[in-house]
């Protein structure tokens, strides 16, 4: 099982995210820089959580533009999974991976808290070991989760359930409380909390241990 | 030449005028003023200070490193050492909140990275002024988000602090930021240059003309234009900070680095006199090499710049070039700028000439040094208020809790990234903050603390109150308490009465520091705190460290659970002088806090600390503002339970519920825990009293007083996110 | 040449930064402002033969990466 | 009335959002956009009764809210 985390200057959840997925599935990944041009054969692609190049600018913006995302917009598109994670999720967004944006969050405040997190689904890559619908707590940390598309969209992801999960209660603005979403053909999802936080009960949760044992059997399938 | 005035508007008096002319033994040029203006500013020299500094406790078997470096180190086993210290950016943070604070956190974590630690917590300990005055609503909001916006982006935990509000403030906040990082004995590295010949390098962002104090006349080149666009305040660049500490912890692989120093105030100038000073060699520095952010920068201006985000090396000549490519690796300019010496001399060279030649003793061991005069304040009149005795309990406990000091501070810490790293063990609002160390059982606790209201009435049974409390706050948490860091924070120590007070605190610290070994081991001093000449009250911050050496017991620790006893542990609550209830409810301060006694606080610790380590315990939290039944209320916010209190009758309700006597806690036993705790309690002979026990959704005192757990959770968590919506 | 690029969010993406700047100037009694937006300006020299070719120039940037169209409109200015 | 408000870092002031922008460009191959600088650019709607009376209000809430002038400058443009 080949698993890949892509670092961009700025990341800073790289060695938290390769920990979990280590103690978690007993799988050393690699740390990938962004300055590579292509990335080795994977069955999960990770890009975690951060400040990658600040945020500065926008969030996720220009980590979106560096050369190894081509490649990755290209393994996307074979069908590679991938898991954004965070600023993940914003690069993710920033590369038209993922439909709609990620603004300020509407307290314009960044927001670091457990939060109670709804699973929509239980039958996609990410999710099989949740029930459905499973409510789960995990945390969350950022200042630009605020989840925004146009309403043409916003329906169009509904009526396609690729709503990955929502918060319990409106925390940031999100619209309809996503926290986190798939992209049409379900190889890709992009999450604002963080499940490499929350895999060891002592640290406050182990509610995001099922997400890296439902990529694990997916992979194994 | 420079003219007379130049002195003066360098902050050089004539004595001191006097002393330069007379060691250099000619006219300086007018960067060796600046040079000299900064090493013998307060800032850098610690004139005011130093004479008293002296004083402090510092040893230990657990030091590793005292006060001198760029932080303390203190062992705690395994190979492993901890390195903290604690910052002020006090007057950055009053006139531009945001970048401020923000640029206090960058700092301080610098100087924990420099020493070789890998940054595992932030601290911080805020004071603002009057919570309803115009101006606080701005400086708490922007202050905050920049300590947030700097630790978040870095990727460091923010786990601990606090926060308070008084008048004394209004015109002077201020912001102390601790860091605390980990390493290993073997990688732990000293700003002692040394290897005559080494290279000398610059790392990290380019130098602006960012902070530099000097008067206009110091250079005939600015213009009122430079002058007014010339940044009093840094802008922060966590960005560029996180890649100078990967950069940096990279290299600290390698046996490359002979010294290093982070650019801290007074940039090049204070980290390149520092490390020669301590190695007793001369360092030649070229500034045509140093990385510009600004065209046609003066050899004063890169000597006096305070850009942030810099770090000066000391390396060997074998690994300069590896150097090189790590940091060109991590896109951080790399820069040889100079050479280790045997002349003992700061020799700047700028264009082809020799902009500064001065022999390093001279910045260092030759500054002034001031035994300022002290005497002790006027006694401020008592106040005759009587206590109202028939006062109404209920809504005296409501109004200490949604009072400023005491509230919840969650609007706050919800904005600091609490979780990264995943290794922060408890939520926000504990006693101290507990980060675990990977691979191991241990984890280090923390707290920063100081009553700035008890060290006013009385410098120094304020300061020992404060390390105590400190030291309270480690031990609530299971933890062994190490050592400490400090931050003075003062008003004008020209004023004998506050070098007085200044010089008791240090005897208050360094007397509770040795009874309860807890040394210091590292600090910072900030002083002409004052605006208009009202200064603000004593605050001498002090920022603690301990360790759990296997963390087990907390998993079944930490709340209060149905069923269980409640215990005081200490005496009964017995003096309102300079309590929270008799400032927040009667409005009035006297002058006389609770004393400290230090042999039953010792005690009183280390029985409770053997009691939640042999998981006896289900939660444990001090007592402190607000005293006992405040403590009681914090711990059913947290647990979200009620229970049943009863203070006996016979003495005085007032003092047994709101006194803030000290070396108590508050704990709660399960019913089938309490025989063993009684005979560890019994054995050792300390206080100890039944108050109630646990149950319900309600807070009852003696039967009488009821108020719902809503009720007192809305009193304690309204109050700030109320003001920052209004 | 100088250039400046204004860059805000669509009006149909709400704006809590001028919201809350909104409800500042209310608590001032500053009642005689409304509808206040925040956006960027970001300001460049640019080497480019005509203003025209300028243009072209700062437009294809502000595509690949100061603006993201999905939220935000922008304007381009050339001195 | 419509009326905007630059602000902007003072020139000399380190402007870590403008930087990043520049290096990206680098990266994406445009070498001839130079010196980027982020600032803030706040629209809003004015009643006054002329354009001197609309100035001195905005020039007023700069001062008091939307610019800190420790490090930032502000240039106020009325239509
Ligand atoms: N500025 C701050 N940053 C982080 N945490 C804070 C801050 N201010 C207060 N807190 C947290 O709020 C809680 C209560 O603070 P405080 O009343 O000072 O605690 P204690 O009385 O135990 O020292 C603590 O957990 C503290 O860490
Ligand atoms: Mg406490």
């Amino acid at each position: 099982m080949e698993i890949s985390i892509i670092r961009f200057p700025g990341t800073n959840c790289e060695v938290d995210t390769y920990n979990a997925v280590k103690k978690v599935l007993g799988i050393t990944s690699k740390i990938l820089s962004c300055k590579d041009t292509v990335i080795p054969k994977s069955d999960l692609i990770i890009i975690p959580g951060g400040f990658s190049y600040g945020d500065y600018l926008r969030s996720g913006a220009i980590a979106a533009r560096e050369p190894i995302m081509s490649d990755l917009i290209k393994k996307a598109k074979n069908g590679v999974n991938i898991l954004g994670i965070c600023n993940g999720f914003q690069i993710l967004t920033e590369c038209n991976l993922l439909p709609g944006a990620l603004l300020k969050n509407s307290t314009l405040k960044f927001i670091s808290k457990i939060t109670n997190i709804q699973i929509t689904r239980n039958d996609t890559f990410f999710s099989k070991d949740y029930d459905k619908n499973q409510s789960v707590k995990i945390p969350v940390a950022h200042h630009d989760g605020n989840y925004f598309v146009d309403q043409e969209t916003l329906r169009a992801i509904e009526e396609n359930a690729q709503v990955a999960m929502r918060y319990a209660e409106p925390i940031n603005g999100s619209l309809n409380n996503i926290a986190g979403l798939y992209n049409n053909s379900f190889n890709i999802l992009g999450m604002m909390p963080h499940p490499e936080r929350a895999i060891d009960n002592q640290t406050g949760s182990n509610d995001g241990i099922k997400l890296f044992q439902s990529m694990l059997k997916s992979m194994s399938l | 030449m420079p003219d007379k005035d130049i002195y003066q508007s360098h902050g050089i008096n004539e004595d001191e005028k006097k002393l330069l002319l007379e060691s250099l033994g000619r006219e300086p040029t007018i960067t060796e003023i600046g040079i000299f203006s900064v090493m013998w500013s307060e800032h850098c020299s610690y004139k005011s200070s130093r004479y008293w500094l002296k004083e402090l406790h510092t040893s230990g078997k657990q030091v590793i490193q005292g006060p001198g470096e760029n932080a303390g180190v203190v062992d705690i086993g395994d190979n492993q050492a901890v390195i903290f210290k604690m910052e002020s950016h006090n007057h950055p943070s009053f006139i531009e909140p945001y970048q401020g604070a923000a640029t206090g956190v960058g700092g301080i974590m610098r100087d924990v990275f420099t020493m070789g630690a890998r940054p595992i917590a932030l601290l911080n300990s805020l004071r603002f002024g009057e919570i309803n005055h115009p101006k606080t609503k701005y400086l708490l909001s922007g202050v905050v988000s920049g300590i947030g916006g700097y630790g978040n982006c870095v990727g460091i935990p923010t786990i601990s602090g606090e926060t308070g509000f008084d008048i004394s403030y209004n015109g002077n906040n201020l912001v102390n930021a601790m860091c605390v990082g980990l390493t290993t004995h073997d990688k732990i590295f000293y700003s002692k240059a040394s290897g005559i010949g080494n290279p000398v390098v610059y790392v990290g962002a380019k130098t602006g003309r960012d902070g530099i104090h000097g008067a206009t006349m110091a250079s005939g080149e600015f213009d009122d234009e430079s002058e007014k666009n010339r940044p009093t305040v840094q802008v922060g660049d966590p960005y560029a900070e996180k890649l100078l500490l990967e950069a940096c912890l990279e290299l600290m692989q390698e046996d490359a680095i002979v010294s290093i120093q982070d650019m801290g105030a007074a940039g090049l100038t204070s980290s390149s006199v520092e490390m020669a000073d301590k190695g007793q060699v001369g360092i030649e520095l070229n500034l045509d090499k140093i990385p510009t952010r600004q065209k046609n920068m003066t050899a004063y201006e890169m000597m006096l710049s305070e850009s942030q985000e810099r770090m000066l090396m000391v390396l060997t000549p074998e690994k300069t070039q590896l150097a090189k490519e790590v940091f060109e690796k991590w896109g951080v300019d790399f820069e040889i700028v100079g050479q280790i010496t045997d002349t003992n001399n700061l020799v700047v060279k700028h264009k082809n000439k020799v902009e500064a030649n001065i022999p390093i003793t001279y910045l260092t061991d030759s500054a002034p040094i001031y035994k300022r005069d002290v005497s002790p304040r006027k006694q401020k009149q008592k106040s005759t208020a009587k206590i109202n005795q028939n006062i109404d309990i209920k809504d005296t406990i409501l109004k200490l809790l949604n009072s400023p000091n005491i509230c919840s501070k969650k609007w706050i810490w919800e904005q600091y990234d609490r979780s990264i790293m995943a290794n922060t063990l408890n939520p926000a609002g504990d006693d101290a903050g507990i980060v675990r160390i990977e691979g191991t059982k241990k984890a280090i606790a923390m707290s920063s603390d100081v009553n700035p209201k008890y060290c006013t009435a009385d410098a120094k049974k304020g300061a020992k109150q404060a390390v105590a409390e400190c030291w309270r706050n480690i031990i609530s948490m299971g933890a062994e308490p190490l050592a400490i860091t400090n931050c003075l924070n003062f008003g004008n120590p020209e004023k004998p009465e506050i070098m007085y007070d200044f010089v008791k605190t240090i005897e208050g610290i360094t007397e509770a520091s040795r009874e309860l070994n807890f040394p210091v081991v590292s600090g910072n001093v900030s002083l002409y705190n004052e605006t208009n000449g009202k200064p603000i009250n004593n605050t001498p911050t002090i920022g603690g460290v301990g360790l759990i050496n296997d963390i087990s017991f907390l998993e079944k620790f930490g709340h209060m659970l149905e069923g269980d006893q409640v215990f005081l542990i200490g005496n009964k609550g017995k003096n309102l002088s300079c309590s929270a209830f008799e400032e927040v409810i009667m409005g009035r301060n006297t002058e006389d806090p609770p004393d400290v006694n230090l042999k039953t606080e010792k005690i009183n610790g280390e029985i409770v600390k053997k009691l939640i380590n042999d998981q006896l315990l289900s939660s444990c939290h001090d007592i402190s503002d607000g005293g006992l039944i405040i403590s009681i209320c914090e711990l059913l916010i947290k647990s979200n339970i009620g229970a049943d209190i009863n203070i006996a009758n016979n003495g005085n309700i007032l003092e047994e519920l709101f006194a803030e006597n000290q070396s108590r806690y508050i704990i709660s036993v399960s019913s089938s825990n309490q025989d063993k705790m009684f005979e560890i309690l019994n054995n050792a002979s300390i206080q100890y009293h039944h108050l109630g026990n646990i149950k319900g959704n309600e807070l009852k005192v003696n039967d009488k007083i009821v108020i719902s757990l809503n009720e007192l959770n809305e009193a304690f968590e309204n109050l700030i996110p109320e003001l920052m919506a209004s | 040449m100088k250039a400046r690029v204004f860059v805000r969010l669509k009006s149909e993406v709400l704006d809590p930064q001028g919201q809350a700047i909104e409800s500042a100037l209310k608590n001032l009694n500053e009642n005689n402002i409304k509808n206040i937006r925040q956006g960027k300006l970001i300001e460049m020299d640019i080497e480019a033969k005509n203003v025209q070719e300028a243009k072209k120039s700062i437009e294809d940037i502000t595509l690949k990466l100061l603006a993201n169209t999905v939220i935000e409109d922008y304007k381009i200015e050339i001195e």
